[in-house]
C-alpha cells in the first residue's frame, strides 16, 4: 500500500474546514481536538455549522465565544463539575447563535444513517417532548410494522468535516481511536475525516489484528496532524485526564466577555498550551 | 438533625432501596449520590445489579462507543436511571433546557442531555434533585425536554416511580406524585411550602428511616473507597475517604 | 467485579438453544461455531429459525442436512470455491425447509434496528428486485423526507440467541471478537449470547485497552465454552485458514443423502474434528 | 487464439480499462479475473484505485465488521463493484437465486448476496460472466435478485455499465447491451448464436485488442505475486505464480 502524503502540519490538515462547513466532533470525553480548534480560532474560522456528538464542554464554548459558530447542534454544553458553559449561555440569551437543541441518541442515529447511505433512521422516545416539537426537520410517522404506533423520523446528519484527537495514527492515515466508536461513525458519515494525535505509530496499524480492532482505516481519513497533548485541557481516554486547574481558571475568566478575550489571548494566542 | 449520618447517606440508602432488585442500573455523569446508591445495591447483591457509572473507566463495560449506553437502553437492558431537572413539574416533566420563551430564554441550562430518549425507555427512572424549592418544583415547566407520562398509544416501557429531594421523597405513578416520607429535620409544612406543584399527601407521613448501621458501614467501608475512583472530591467530604491521584 | 459463572461445558453453554428458537450466527469467514454446532447435531434440535448472517456455508448445509432448520434467512449458502451447498439446495428443491432470502445489507440493518431497539430501520436498493417481492414482512414507504421517494424498511430481527466462535474470552465473560464487529451487533441485538472460544484468557479483556477496543463485554453474554480450534474447518480470522481439504470432502459426501449421514456419522457422532 | 497470451489476460486488461480513474474499487469473493484487473488498474494508477479483494486480510481495510462494506458502498465511497449472475438478461436484470418458479424451483443458486443493495449503490457495476451461452444470458431472469434499471423515482446512482463474457465485451446504457467488442478467436456470429436476449450490434464490430507486452509484464511480475496470497490456484495456474504456504 502506498502512504499517500496524508500527515500534514496542523494548519495545512485543518484547511479542508472552511467558513460556514458542518463540522462534526466528539464529545468533551471522547477525544476532543483542542490544539485544532486553537488553530481554527487563530485562523478566525466563522460560521460553523457546528454538531458535537452529543454533548461539548470547552470547545463549543471556545468557538461560540470566539463567534466561530452560526448554528450549534447538541444535546447540552456544560462544564460540568466546572459549572454551565458560560460563553453558550450567554450566545442562548444574547440570541447571537442559532441553536438546533438534540437528545444524545438523536445525534448518534442521525450520523448513522449518514454511515448507512439512508436519508433517515428512527428513533424512540421524543414523541411529546418540546426537543421534538421545536426541530421542525424531524418528522414523525406512524410505524407500518405497528398498530397506531408513532415513531420518530430524524433526516441523515452528513458532515462536510469531522474533526477529532486520537491516541495515535500512522503514516498511512490510519487512527487508532480504541473504544471511542462513534469516531469512526463520525468519520463514515462525514464528507472528509481530519484526526489529531498524540504521535505516530511506525509500521501499519491494519497489520496487528489487536491494533487493527481499535483502528479507523486510514480510506477514511484526509490529513492527519501531531498535536503531544492536543486535547489538552480536556482528557485523552487512557492517556490523560483533564485539567481541572485549568477548566476552573476557564470557568473563571469566561463568565465576562473581557475575561473570555483575555483567557483567548492568552491561551490560544500566545500558545500557552501544555 | 440527627449527626450520626449525614444526609446524603439517607438519601444513598433510599435510593438504594428504589433501586430494588434489577439487572442493571446506569448512573450519569456528575451524579455521586446515584453513584453512592448503585454501588450500595451492588454490594447487597453480592454483584447484583451490574452498575455503570457513566466517566468512570472501572465501572463501565461500553466498547461500542458513547453510543452505546443509549442502545443498550433501546434494547431494555437498563433497568435503573436517573435524571434531574432545572424545573420538574407536578406531572413529572423535566426541563433540562431554559426557562422563559424557548425562542427568548431567560436562563439557559445545558440541555437535554439523553433524557428524551432515556426518560421513556428505562423501566425505572429516579428523578433526583438536592435543591427542593418552588424554583425547582413548578406547577409547569417552561420546556418539556422529556414528559413524565405519555398517551396509551405511544411506545413508553419506562417513565419515572420517583422523586428524591434534600426534603423528602415522593413516589410517582398515575401522572402525579405522592409524598411517601419526609426526612429526618424536615416537616410535611415544609415540603407543602416548598414544592411548586400539587401532590398527594397523605393523613400521615412517616419519617424517611435512617440508614441501619450495616448500611452505613457497608458505605464508609466497602463502597465510600469505591466511589473515590471517580468521585474523589465527594468521597472526601462525604466518607473521608483519601483522594485518589489521578493516572496521567 | 463479581465473576458470574459464564465459562462452562459446550453442552451446558448451548442449554439455552432449544428447539424452534430464533438463532442468529455469523457468516463463513468470522468465526463459525462449528464445535458447536455438531453439538447441537447430536443433541437433534430441532425447527431452528436460524438467520445466517448475512450467508453461511457448512454451518447452514450441516444444520439443514441433519433436518435442525424449520426457516432459514439469509443472503446465500455456498461452499464458495468448494462448490454449491449440497443440502442446502435439496432442501430448497424438494421445499423441505421455509426460504426467506435476504440480501446482506438487509440482514445487517435488521440486526441493527434491533441493537438499537427500533421496530425497523431503511435501507436503500431493494425496490424493483425479487427479493423485495418475496418478503411481505419488508415494507415499503414514501421517505417524508423526500418527494417521490420510495424507500424499504426492514423490520428488526431480535435473535432469542446469538452464537459464535472467538479467538478468547475471560472469566467475566468479556469476549474478545476483534474486527468482526457484527459479533457485538448480534449480541446487541439478541436475547442471548453464546460464544465458544479457543482460549480462556487469564485476567479482565477490558482492562487493557488496547484488547478492550476489540472485546464483547460480558454483559451481553449468557455463556462461555471453551472448544480449541472450534471453527474448524472453517476459519478463525488471524487464527487458522479454512481445512480446505475437509470442505472439500464434505462437498463430495454430502452431493448426496446417503453420503451426507456418512458424514454425520463420522465427523459429528464420532467426535473426528482436528 | 493467439498463445502469447491467456483468456484470463485479456479479460483483466479489458476490466482494468473499465475500471478507469476512480477512488475505489471493491472485488467479492472467488473473483480473480476481477482481482486481476483491480490489481492491474491500481499498479497503473500508482496506488490509485483503493483496491478492496473480499476475503484478503492484506487487501481489505475494514474494521467495522461485514457490515462495513455495504455502509462503504451506501456512503459512495465504492465506485467500482463486479457481479455475475446464473441468469443475466437484455435488461441487465441478474438473477442470483434459482430457475423456475420460485416456491417450485428447479435449480437453486446460492442467494443473491449483497446484489439486491450494491447494484443501485455502485456507480460502476461490471458484470463479469465466463460462461456465455443461451443458458445463462437469457431472454428474462426468472428471479430478479436485482434489476439492471430502475424507475426515474428509485433512489439508484448505480448500475451496469458492462458485460463481459468469454467471449465478448458489452457496454450498457439505457437499458441495453452494445456489443463493443469480440475477444480474439471468437466471432460476431458466435455471440449471437450464444446469447439469449437481444443487444444492439453495430455494422462493424472490433476485436477485443490483445493485451499490450507492458501490461502482460506487469500482470505476471507485479500483479500474480500479490494475487497468489487470496488465489493461490488461480495465480499457478494463470500466471505460474508460486502457492503460497497459509499461516495457521
Amino acid at each position: 500500500m502506498t502512504a499517500f502524503q496524508t500527515v500534514k502540519s496542523l494548519d495545512e490538515a485543518l484547511a479542508p474546514i472552511v467558513d460556514g462547513c458542518l463540522l462534526v466532533v466528539p464529545r468533551e470525553v471522547s477525544g476532543v481536538p483542542m490544539a485544532a480548534t486553537r488553530a481554527l480560532l487563530r485562523r478566525g474560522i466563522k460560521n460553523l455549522h457546528l454538531v458535537a456528538l452529543p454533548t461539548s464542554s470547552l470547545q463549543a464554548d471556545l468557538l461560540i465565544g470566539a463567534g466561530c459558530v452560526g448554528t450549534l447542534e447538541t444535546s447540552a454544553v456544560s462544564l460540568g463539575e466546572y459549572g454551565p458553559a458560560p460563553r453558550f449561555t450567554a450566545a442562548i440569551l444574547g440570541r447571537s447563535i442559532t441553536m438546533k437543541d438534540a437528545t444524545c441518541p438523536a445525534l448518534h442515529t442521525a450520523l448513522q444513517a449518514a454511515e448507512k447511505g439512508v436519508p433517515f433512521m428512527p428513533l424512540r422516545g421524543l414523541i411529546g417532548s418540546d426537543v421534538l416539537k421545536y426541530r421542525d426537520d424531524w418528522k414523525v410517522i406512524d410505524s407500518p410494522f405497528g398498530n397506531d404506533d408513532p415513531i420518530v423520523l430524524l433526516p441523515a446528519i452528513k458532515p462536510d468535516v469531522a474533526l477529532f484527537h486520537a491516541p495515535m495514527a500512522d503514516r498511512f492515515g490510519n487512527v487508532w481511536i480504541g473504544r471511542q466508536r462513534e469516531l469512526a461513525t463520525m468519520a463514515h458519515a462525514a464528507e472528509k475525516t481530519i484526526a489529531t494525535v498524540e504521535k505516530i505509530h511506525d509500521g501499519n496499524l491494519l497489520d496487528d489484528p489487536v491494533l487493527a480492532a481499535g483502528t479507523l482505516p486510514g480510506f477514511y481519513v484526509e490529513s492527519v496532524a501531531v498535536c503531544a497533548r492536543g486535547a489538552w485541557p480536556l482528557p485523552l481516554p487512557d492517556h490523560y485526564s483533564a485539567d481541572g486547574e485549568h477548566l476552573a481558571l476557564y470557568a473563571k475568566m469566561a463568565a465576562t466577555a473581557e475575561g473570555f478575550a483575555e483567557y483567548v489571548e492568552r491561551y490560544v494566542y500566545e500558545r500557552k498550551a501544555a | 438533625m440527627n449527626a450520626n449520618f449525614r444526609p446524603e447517606e439517607l438519601l444513598a440508602d433510599q435510593i438504594a432501596q428504589l433501586i430494588g432488585d434489577v439487572r442493571h442500573v446506569a448512573v450519569g455523569n456528575a451524579s455521586p449520590i446515584p453513584a453512592t446508591a448503585a454501588l450500595l445495591a451492588r454490594e447487597r447483591g453480592n454483584g447484583r445489579p451490574y452498575v455503570s457509572l457513566l466517566g468512570s473507566p472501572k465501572n463501565t463495560f461500553w466498547t461500542d462507543g458513547a453510543r452505546e449506553l443509549f442502545d443498550c437502553a433501546g434494547q431494555g437492558r437498563i433497568d435503573v436511571f436517573f435524571l434531574s431537572g432545572g424545573q420538574i413539574d407536578g406531572q413529572g416533566n423535566i426541563n433540562l433546557v431554559s426557562i422563559g420563551d424557548y425562542d427568548q430564554p431567560k436562563v439557559r441550562f445545558p440541555g437535554s442531555f439523553g433524557s428524551a430518549h432515556l426518560y421513556y425507555v428505562v423501566p425505572k427512572v429516579i428523578l433526583f434533585r438536592t435543591e427542593h424549592s418552588r424554583r425547582t418544583l413548578v406547577p409547569r415547566v417552561d420546556f418539556v425536554s422529556a414528559p413524565g407520562a405519555s398517551a396509551a398509544n405511544v411506545y413508553r416501557p419506562g417513565g419515572p416511580v420517583a422523586l428524591i429531594t434534600n426534603r423528602c421523597l415522593f413516589s410517582f405513578a398515575q401522572g402525579r406524585f405522592t409524598l411517601v416520607s419526609v426526612h429526618p429535620g424536615h416537616t410535611v409544612a415544609e415540603v407543602v411550602e416548598n414544592t411548586g406543584f400539587d401532590f398527594v399527601c397523605p393523613a400521615s407521613v412517616p419519617e424517611t428511616p435512617a440508614p441501619s448501621p450495616a448500611t452505613l458501614k457497608l458505605m464508609r467501608e466497602v463502597v465510600a473507597p469505591q466511589l473515590a475512583e471517580l468521585y474523589p472530591q465527594f468521597a472526601a467530604q462525604v466518607f473521608g475517604v483519601g483522594t485518589a491521584a489521578f493516572a496521567d
